[in-house]
């Protein structure tokens, strides 16, 4: 395995910031034609790694070690934030012509030379992508947009961040097969992944990370724990009587959606459809997983329920009443009662004050508390979700991925919401993590009887913690039900499609998301005694 | 690719930055404020724009001694001219990004059209009715001058607001319950605090100037009034025979902008260290 | 009575040598913008009256005295009381080749008199009977007036009288009897003049005469430096010590051309006090004021009007700064610590300059002077009615003409408010009295009254600069602005 | 600003609207200033009876509201009214003084872009760097040097001294385009304060977009600096930088009356100032019109640029 030559190095690297070690003596050795992963919990070195990579350092860090790219060229980028880096005012396509100039003569190249990359990436109806600005593209749809833009760049090392979070099981396999094509062209890959299954499933090799040391490296089977089988848990009895009927008449009813059709502006008059007469209704205490493909219209949903999207028609009530459309016309009461957490969660802070100042002010505005004791509560639950107090002092761009992650979810939970729209808020973090998180918003149900509408593309996570699910399609509502049922025992052709996807991206279900939460695969120090 | 990883500590040459915009500042801003106390009674007058006789910076377009009114011009130049432009902004930036931020189209039609208007009137006209009808001092002349300067800084604000109100740390904001004003101003104006400075450093000038136009109208301090602006503005014709006349305060009022700026350019800077990392994050 | 004054004294070197012909000279005046017209009884600027005299000629024309010099007239004779004149014609024409006739003047004045229109000669032709004058003969008009007018001339003189063809109303392409012909004219920018070959007086040396508008004085200074133009109307005395003697222009100073001063409302308190006007008299050091609001490019004034100019009383004594005389006639009047408001305004140079230094001066006498700035645009229409203490120009005038505009009972533009029936008395009789030896007796009495007790502070008399290009010949230097030699391209050449 | 759609036609609509607020406006300011035309045009022969004679003749003695009504009667047949001092067509005289104001504007802002954004450009890819250093302090200093004092400087340096260049317009009778070396001093004295203004404008909104991800990520992508700063960068930092091009563009058009005065171009400003002056209210109405077209219509234009440059505000709930 160590015949094909090495095409960037990474010696003894060691980066120090903000008065800490983030990553220590790292070794890399990135091979023409191989996938390296780079493995770990949340925070534990991976992007900080992968970016020394590229010759970026957190800003005032010390650096020593050694990190060679052979031939020097253009290191491809997929980020872990795509919502981020790219850029607001100019279109998909300039972006990407802009990148294939580097490379292709004339337009018509250019223009096929995209056309490829987005396909390559996945992407439907590319001819209609590249005339949209990347806000009008759905999470999974901006990661693709990156992915593209790295297959393009057409270097002979690609280092790929979480590629396939924020994407449904059917596009992932389409992105991890790309990857692994990429490869079979001769690039060096680096992985960055929590999603062992597809780790697995392509990576040549793989090294783990625990607190920025690496502990473990050689062929993923060896590195990584066994999976498990994925188990679904059996449904709620009761809950199966009637599959299709969103309302079930003996329960209350929490939050309830009727003929929810939104859609987004496009040009001077027209607009686009995105959701289409939906309805369902959560219950106290209920957990409602919202599945389906990237760019079905799940955010597009959260959004309209938390009034940050307002172009609706149709009704969103809550306990009774009519939420105003838009969050603006909200009270601090409406406003605490449905809490939101954005899918791109960095984007949602302010850069300029620590994370825990921020978090805080949720439960100061909304549930007049004071300041020293809304500083209290926020240290409390973001400890709970695994972010120690100096972690969560730091300003958010000296977080990860899945650590700001986390730090969002905080800031809706101390609300103490009635209803909360978690929008992908596990897709940065690794099993050990998620399990964590889950069990948390399990708690707090149970606690307080929060109800959740939890947007997801992790069927496994729906499953731990849903009551029941709906399917989105290309913005209609094709299917409720229990969970349970709707996994084992899907009645639409899309859903069964979806859940054999899921559990075939890597031929098994990922194995940590059941089983002994704390007997994950993942070594290392206890989470809360790692700072 | 090797990395370089230690970076040059930039701490220091911060500081000799900040040493030179102070200076640039500290002078005239000294000059205006002591200045006063170190003038001296009136003097005789001597013929107009004449150098020597005990004229170290000769006279100026009334015979007065130049250094003299240099002492007691810069008073009045740096408090209507500072207040007028800071209470030009404290109007602008709300106004601004309050209809950056609304989402009601009428709103900030409402806000920002009669602006517009304001705009269109030309500052002469204006100065003149005030001169006219309400004969003001130099404390009334900083509303006339904030009244001229505002529109503009109003729509700088609100084209920087605009991006800024449209972010998803903005939505999250009022997702939080947050104030008004937070939402509005508090976190937008962080965001576009460097356009502010850029603005209002150059704005600063402008309002200078004004005054002294606004002088030669009748308006604020007397036309033959001991400040910097009017100083330069009265002592032109006498260039070639004295410049000092109008050098001198051109320079201080020069100093007092450029100090101005370069220091907003210094607190402002980015701060030392890697790039790519900071921005993966923002 | 018609008085003849000796040719102005031309600039120029001492062998500046006889005239030469050709050329064209371009010459920058300040303008009244793009509502500039060319009809000439409308003449309000300098620039104005500059073009008015190429194009057009008066009956007489003020010589450096401010005596009026026959120009179209070939001379004037009153009768025995005064009351009728007659005014005999010189032969010239027009330049559509019409001889200028007696017709013509008496339509000209009578246009000018138009009760309909409002020009700015009106109010000097009101002497004039003009029903009851007449054509005698081609050459010859007979005016009779309403009152006996021993110096009627200074009418035919008067500021924009200039006689235009009878009939002639519209001044698109103006026809006149002067040294020009018209050639083209854009209003505001410029206004081209070809020589008229015919002119009674001469034909000018130049081919073309160009009047170029140049409203900052800066950019008339750069002009003229860089060539652009051969002459610059009204310079700053700071532009004109800069470049006096340095040899690469010619800065010409037109000696008592303006008055400057301040005017008292003698019929308002404290100024209806004749010690308190004595006071302030008192107080204004002249130098002082020279120096510093005209840049030292005049001379001191005696509080009366017309320095120089016929029937000024020169031996009046000088006034000067006596404080502690102004304190004590202050004392005595019960005005002592007393404040006044002085009015003042960008309306002409020098005003606010003057203002502040008075306000000094004051200072030094216990008088608290506070200085308003008025409009500009509506300054002397205000300072005629309101305030008590404003600050005061004139151009140059016959003293009779200062006196019958701004101090008789009945005048216009009393900006005093000086209304005494001793003096309106004085006067007529002065308009009288055929013999000069006498009238010159009686104006110094009445010079005296005023030098006394007068509302006129008057501290100072400014040059009017211009200035030339070295080739530039023939340009008067003892004429100040207004009067005949001033501005008269007819008779200047180029080197 | 707002997220709806109907925003640029909605400004269309409210355009006439505004237009027809600054005539008001400034109509209502001319009537309020003391004095009038028959006053103005007496000057220093104020004489009561001739003014009374002055005003009748002028139609002043009508009042306020008739005046303006018969004012925008006549504009509903195209016909901006006469001047009251010289009787000339107050169309005649505008188009003499927009002649040469559109040359003027026309060159300064045809350059005034290009250098404005290059400076602005090239400071922010070296912030800190001398280049910076350079350019910031310059343009602070430049910007606090009153007009004409560096007008006049430079005309005794190139017109005076070196004799390169002719010292002003004078001879030209509007006609710039014809002889172009008289616009030369000019435009450089009225580029003078809006380059600085605008490239520190730029300066300030091209470091906040270097420094951001989507900048750092075009970086990794191997494209040429020059790339990543003009077309990656610069459309993040121009928003504030357009409407302060809306305002030059405004404020060249709208006259400007230091050079005018100083090089001797009777533009717009020139216009103003005498109207002013003389109180000539047909004339300063139609300027008004000019002023209010113009106006309204740059700020629509920045505007559009603003609303183009944040193209999220369309989602903004
Ligand atoms: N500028 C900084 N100053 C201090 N600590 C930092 C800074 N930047 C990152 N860190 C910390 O370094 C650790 C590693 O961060 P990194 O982003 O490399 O983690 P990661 O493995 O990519 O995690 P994730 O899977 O959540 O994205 C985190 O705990 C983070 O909080
Ligand atoms: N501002 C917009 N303008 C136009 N179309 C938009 C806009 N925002 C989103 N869309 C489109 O609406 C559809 C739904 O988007 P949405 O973000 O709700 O998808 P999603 O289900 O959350 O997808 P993902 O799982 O990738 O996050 C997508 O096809 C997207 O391209
Ligand atoms: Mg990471
Ligand atoms: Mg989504």
């Amino acid at each position: 395995m160590n015949d094909a030559e090495p095409v960037a190095v990474v010696r003894a690297l060691r980066v120090e910031a903000g008065g800490r070690t983030i990553v220590d003596g790292v070794d890399l050795t990135l091979r023409a034609g191989r996938i390296t992963a780079l493995v770990g919990s949340s925070g534990s070195g991976k992007t900080t790694t992968a970016l020394a990579l590229l010759g970026e350092f957190p800003p005032g860090a010390r650096v020593t070690g050694e990190v060679r790219v052979v031939g020097g060229g253009a290191v491809g980028y997929v980020p872990q934030h795509p919502g981020t880096v790219l850029n607001p005012v100019r279109r998909v396509g300039v972006l990407l012509r802009d990148i294939a100039r580097t490379r292709a003569r004339g337009r018509g190249s250019r223009r096929a030379a995209v056309d490829a990359a987005l396909r390559a990436a996945r992407i439907e109806h590319p001819e209609e992508v590249v005339r949209r600005f990347p806000h009008q593209l759905s999470g999974g749809q901006q990661q693709r947009v990156v992915v593209a833009q790295a297959l393009l760049l057409g270097a002979r090392v690609v280092v790929a961040d979480e590629p396939t979070t924020g994407q449904d099981a059917l596009t992932k396999q389409g992105v991890v097969e790309r990857l692994a094509a990429l490869a079979g062209e001769g690039i060096a890959v680096l992985l960055l992944s929590h999603d062992l299954d597809v780790v697995r499933r392509i990576a040549d090799e793989a090294v783990m990370l625990a607190d920025g040391r690496p502990v473990g490296f050689g062929p993923p089977t060896r590195v990584l724990p066994a999976p498990e089988r994925v188990e679904v848990r059996p449904p709620a009895p009761g809950a199966d009587t009637d599959p299709d009927t969103d309302t079930d008449p003996d329960t209350a009813v929490r939050l309830e959606v009727r003929d929810l059709t939104a859609g987004y502006p496009a040009g001077m008059r027209r607009r686009v459809s995105v959701l289409d007469r939906v309805s369902l209704s959560v219950a106290p205490g209920e957990c409602l997983a919202l599945v389906g493909r990237s760019g079905s219209g799940k955010t597009t949903l959260g959004r309209c329920l938390a009034g940050l999207h307002s172009g609706y028609r149709g009704r969103v009530r809550f306990e009774g009443t009519t939420l105003p459309r838009s969050l603006r016309g909200r009270t601090a009461g409406q406003l605490a009662s449905v809490q939101y957490v954005f899918q791109d969660a960095r984007a949602s802070f302010d850069e300029g004050r620590p994370v825990v100042d921020q978090v805080a002010r949720t439960a100061v505005r909304l549930r007049g508390a004071h300041p020293d004791a809304a500083r209290t509560q926020a240290l409390d639950t973001l400890a709970e979700l695994g972010l120690a107090a100096p972690v969560a002092q730091r300003r958010p761009g000296a977080l990860s991925g899945g650590e700001v992650q986390r730090a969002a979810l905080a800031r809706a939970l101390l609300a103490r919401p009635g209803v909360l729209v978690c929008d992908e808020i596990t897709s940065g973090l690794d099993g050990a993590a998620r399990v964590e998180l889950l069990d948390l918003l399990a708690r707090s149900r149970e606690r307080s009887g929060l109800s959740l509408v939890f947007i997801t593309h992790d069927l496994a996570a729906a499953a731990r913690l849903a009551d029941r699910i709906a399917v989105l399609d290309a913005g209609r509502l094709i299917e409720q039900g229990p969970a349970g049922r709707i996994l084992t025992d899907p009645r639409q052709t899309f859903t069964r499609r979806l859940v054999r996807a899921a559990g075939g991206a890597g031929s098994r279900r990922r194995g940590d998301d059941h089983g002994d939460p704390a007997g994950t695969d993942l070594p290392g120090p206890p989470r809360s005694g790692r700072e | 690719m090797n990395s370089t990883p230690e970076r040059p500590r930039r701490g220091e040459r911060a500081g000799r930055r900040y040493a030179v915009a102070l200076g640039l500042i500290g002078l005239p801003l000294l000059i205006a404020l002591i200045g006063p106390e170190f003038a001296g009674p009136v003097q005789p007058r001597a013929v107009s724009f004449s150098a020597g006789e005990g004229h170290w910076l000769g006279t100026d377009f009334a015979g007065r001694d130049v250094w003299r009114q240099v002492l007691l011009g810069g008073r009045s130049v740096v408090l209507v001219a500072v207040a007028a432009t800071v209470l030009a902004y404290v109007v602008a930036v709300p106004l601004g990004l309050a209809a950056a931020a609304t989402r009601r189209g009428w709103v900030a039609e409402a806000l920002m059209r009669p602006l517009d208007v304001l705009i269109a009137v030309p500052s002469l006209l204006v100065v003149l009715l005030v001169a006219a009808l309400f004969r003001p001092g130099p404390a009334e002349l900083v509303p006339v001058i904030a009244l001229v300067a505002m529109p503009d800084a109003a729509r700088v604000v609100a084209a920087a607001g605009t991006e800024v109100a449209a972010r998803p740390a903005v939505e999250a904001l009022r997702m939080q319950g947050e104030s008004w004003w937070r939402i509005t101003v508090g976190y937008p104006l962080r965001a576009i605090r460097r356009t502010l400075a850029a603005d209002a450093g150059t704005r600063l000038a402008s309002a200078l100037y004004l005054v002294a136009t606004a002088a030669f109208l009748g308006v604020g301090v007397a036309p033959d009034a001991a400040d910097w602006a009017v100083m330069v503005d009265r002592n032109r014709p006498g260039l070639f025979l004295q410049p000092w006349a109008v050098g001198v305060p051109a320079a201080l009022i020069v100093a007092l902008s450029m100090g101005t700026n370069l220091a907003f350019d210094t607190a402002l800077r980015t701060p030392p260290g890697g790039r790519g990392r900071n921005d993966e994050r923002r | 009575t018609g008085g003849t004054a000796e040719p102005g004294a031309r600039a120029g070197t001492p062998g500046e040598g006889t005239p030469r012909r050709g050329g064209r000279l371009r010459a920058a005046f300040p303008g009244g913008g793009a509502n500039e017209t060319l009809d000439p009884h409308l003449a309000n600027l300098f620039v104005d009256v500059a073009r008015a005299k190429a194009l057009f000629d008066k009956l007489a024309d003020y010589g450096a005295d401010l005596a009026p010099v026959p120009r179209l007239a070939a001379g004037w004779e009153p009768n025995a009381t005064l009351d009728t004149w007659r005014v005999r014609l010189r032969p010239a024409t027009f330049h559509d080749g019409r001889p200028v006739t007696a017709e013509d003047v008496l339509y000209s004045f009578r246009r000018i008199a138009d009760p309909a229109r409002a020009f700015r000669a009106k109010a000097a032709l009101e002497s004039i009977d003009h029903a009851a004058s007449r054509v005698v003969d081609p050459a010859t008009v007979e005016f009779r007036l309403k009152l006996p007018y021993a110096e009627f001339p200074n009418v035919l003189a008067a500021f924009g009288a200039y006689i235009v063809p009878a009939g002639a109303d519209s001044f698109e392409r103006p026809v006149g009897s002067g040294p020009f012909v018209f050639g083209s004219f854009k209003p505001g920018s410029s206004l081209l003049l070809r020589r008229n070959d015919g002119y009674w007086d001469g034909g000018p040396h130049l081919d073309e005469l160009e009047f170029v508008i140049a409203g900052e004085e800066s950019a008339r200074t750069n002009a003229l430096l860089g060539g652009q133009v051969e002459y610059a109307h009204e310079l700053n005395p700071a532009t004109a010590r800069v470049h006096e003697g340095r040899g690469r222009i010619t800065v010409l100073r037109l000696r008592n051309s303006a008055m400057q001063g301040f005017v008292m409302k003698t019929d308002r308190p404290p100024f209806d006090d004749r010690r308190v006007r004595q006071a302030f008299c008192l107080i204004a050091d002249r130098r002082e004021l020279v120096d510093g609001a005209l840049s030292g490019a005049g001379e001191v004034g005696n509080d009366l009007f017309g320095k120089g100019y016929r029937y000024y009383a020169a031996s009046l004594p000088q006034r000067t700064q006596d404080l502690a005389r102004a304190r004590a006639l202050l004392r005595e009047a019960g005005a002592e610590g007393l404040t006044v408001t002085l009015d003042t305004a960008p309306a002409a140079t020098g005003f606010v300059e003057a203002a502040g230094i008075f306000k000094e001066q004051a200072a030094k006498a216990g008088v608290t002077v506070q200085v308003r700035i008025g409009n500009k645009d509506t300054y002397w229409k205000d300072i005629l009615t309101s305030g008590t203490l404003a600050s005061y120009r004139s151009g140059a005038m016959p003293i009779e003409s200062h006196v019958s505009q701004r101090l008789l009972t009945g005048s216009t533009t009393n900006a005093t408010h000086w209304r005494d029936r001793d003096f309106d008395e004085l006067y007529r009789q002065i308009q009288s009295t055929p013999d000069e030896a006498s009238r010159t007796a009686l104006y110094e009495r009445m010079q005296r009254r005023l030098h006394d007790e007068g509302g006129f502070l008057i501290w100072g008399f400014a040059d009017w600069i211009v200035a030339t290009a070295n080739r530039v010949r023939g340009v008067a230097t003892n004429a100040p602005a207004n009067t005949l030699d001033w501005a008269r391209f007819d008779k200047v050449w180029l080197g | 600003m707002s997220a709806d759609r109907g925003r640029p036609a909605r400004r269309l609509l409210l355009g006439p609207v505004q237009i027809a607020a600054v005539v008001v406006l400034i109509f209502a300011l001319t009537e309020a200033l003391p004095g009038d035309a028959a006053v103005a045009l007496a000057g220093d022969q104020p004489d009561p009876e001739r003014i009374a004679r002055i005003r009748e003749s002028m139609g002043l003695d009508r009042s306020v509201g008739g005046r303006l009504g018969a004012w925008i009667e006549r504009l509903a047949h195209g016909d901006l009214g006469t001047s009251l001092v010289s009787g000339r067509p107050v169309a005649d005289l505008l188009a003499d003084g927009f002649g040469p104001t559109l040359v003027l504007a026309g060159v300064t802002v045809v350059l005034l872009v290009p250098l404005s954004v290059g400076l602005g450009v090239l400071a922010a890819r070296r912030e800190g760097g001398p280049v910076d250093r350079l350019i910031s302090a310059l343009t602070a200093a430049v910007h606090a040097v009153p007009e004409f004092a560096l007008g006049v400087l430079l005309v005794t340096l190139f017109a005076l001294e070196l004799r390169w260049l002719p010292p002003t317009a004078v001879g030209t009778d509007g006609d710039l385009l014809g002889r172009p070396a008289v616009l030369v001093l000019p435009v450089v004295v009225l580029l003078s304060r809006p380059v600085c203004t605008i490239a520190r404008l730029v300066r300030a909104g091209m470091i906040e977009a270097m420094a951001s991800p989507y900048v750092a990520h075009a970086r990794r992508q191997g494209l040429s600096g020059a790339r990543v700063c003009w077309t990656h960068a610069l459309p993040n930092a121009l928003a504030p930088a357009s409407q302060q091009l809306a305002r030059t563009c405004d404020w060249l058009l709208g006259g400007v009356i230091v050079v005018e005065a100083l090089f001797v171009i009777p533009g717009l400003g020139t216009v103003l100032v005498d109207a002013v002056a003389a109180r000539d209210i047909p004339v300063i109405q139609g300027l008004a019109l000019v002023f209010g077209v113009v106006t309204v219509s740059v700020n629509l234009v920045a505007d559009l640029v603003t609303l183009r440059l944040a193209p999220r505000v369309e989602v903004a709930a």
